[in-house]
């Protein structure tokens, strides 16, 4: 199916830019026209998910984010956020509610918990030493109102 | 992210304005820290009444500061919080630590 | 000379994103922490460019829109706006106040001068059929606050 | 974007609320150029009052409305403008055509 809007970026996973890549994602969400509570949602799932590669994935370095975002036909919002960082071992340990590696730096072990709960689908493929990809979904609710998505 | 801290009594009183998340948790974190100890009060007042973002990084300063309160006797209140946090708060259960007003 | 901070984003040349786009360089520009007017600069630079390659290298079709930013010690921001459209036949003549292909749509012919004049450097390479490749500076006044961009 | 079209005698105020950029213009031109011609007023007034963006799309659309008011006989008057947004109109010599204030 082709999307009605796409976008793709890449950053440096500095902390700096975990405010910047949500910032990001909402702008271009905007055009869905979402409630206050979808954005916030939207803006929390994305930094959850860019906070990860930049604390786990890239512990010890600087290596780059990749996000991608995609609006479909009935206010389908679809985002990729992926790394080349470290990877994770065992995927279904690692959602499990309060489960972190690095509680050192205060991590709550929730960041897999918001993503889910917040979005409509969550998936996450990993592979040790190559990298994490995460892909989530929200279907924003169309009010009817007018659509800028659907211009050009 | 701009944090105001005022000292009356034995409360300590946090006023917390802007984003938190991972890159703003860290400053936040130090500066509280760094007041309970040198005043050691009984009661720690969080108020997010100025958050205009919060992630999960809010889940472990406000886990981390129970802790520091913990060790010397004292509590923790969180105050001000919209939905949007409270409903952050509640995936963590932080409610059976402290009191959410 | 290594960036401090570095993003890379592309997107398709559709109306409706020459808003997401000045608001995605706001948001890294964010970090240099600029007054309202140099945002205002900044943002009116970005939208000049990227309605260009909607408006004349994508005339009668929908491409790719790339943008690249930097941050450099002492405050330099760096935007680089590329289209694969239809490129410019004479750089020069188009850049002249008020030269514009499109008066039908209402365009000024001011889109370069507003860059020219709102930015401190800007440089443009064009090939016919090849696309246009827009760079734009403009030095952020450091005001000895804390820099967030310096952070990581 | 929004629009507000209100007719007083022989004037017309479009007071513009938003960004004003060539996403935009077209539909504001479209929505004043038929009032325009419905009510045919001997002065429009664009409000920039509630305007938080412009490129030099905005330039188009008064020169577009000027044209358009010339062709009645009528003139434009241009108001509550940001330095931003003066700073822009500027650069077109448009305060040769219409009014600034
Ligand atoms: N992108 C990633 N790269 C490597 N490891 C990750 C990544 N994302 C998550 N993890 C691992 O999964 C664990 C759980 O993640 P999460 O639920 O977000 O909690 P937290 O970030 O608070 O630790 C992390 O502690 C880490 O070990
Ligand atoms: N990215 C581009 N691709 C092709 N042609 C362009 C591009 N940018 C500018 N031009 C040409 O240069 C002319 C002048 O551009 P500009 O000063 O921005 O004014 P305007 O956009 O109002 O026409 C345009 O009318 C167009 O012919």
């Amino acid at each position: 199916m082709k999307p009605i809007n796409a976008m793709k970026m890449e950053f440096l996973s500095k902390s700096a830019n975990e405010g910047f890549a949500r910032s990001v994602v909402a702008a271009f969400a905007a055009s869905l026209d979402p409630t206050i509570d979808e954005l916030a949602d939207i803006k929390t799932a994305v930094s959850e998910a860019v906070t990860n590669c930049i604390v786990h994935a890239y512990r010890e370095c600087i290596g780059k984010i990749y996000i991608t975002a995609a609006i479909y036909e009935g206010g389908r919002l679809s985002i990729k956020i992926k790394d080349n960082g470290c990877g994770i071992d065992d995927v279904q340990k690692a959602m499990e509610p309060m489960y972190t590696t690095s509680p050192e730096t205060e991590r709550a072990g929730l960041g897999f918990s918001v993503m889910e709960s917040f979005m409509d689908k969550l998936k996450v493929r990993s592979k040790p030493q190559k990298g994490t990809t995460v892909v989530m979904e929200k279907r924003i609710n169309q009010r009817g109102l007018h659509n800028d998505a659907r211009n050009d | 992210m701009k944090l105001t801290l005022t000292q009356a009594d034995k409360q300590l009183t946090a006023l917390l304005v802007g984003d938190i998340d991972h890159h703003t948790a860290k400053q936040l974190r130090e500066e509280i820290d760094e007041k309970i100890e040198q005043t050691t009060p009984e009661l720690l007042v969080l108020d997010f009444g100025g958050v205009t973002f919060m992630d999960s990084s809010g889940i472990g300063l406000v886990m981390g500061r129970y802790n520091a309160m913990q060790q010397i006797g004292g509590s923790v209140k969180v105050v001000n919080t919209t939905a949007h946090i409270k409903k952050i708060m509640r995936l963590s259960g932080l409610e059976r630590l402290v009191t959410l007003a």
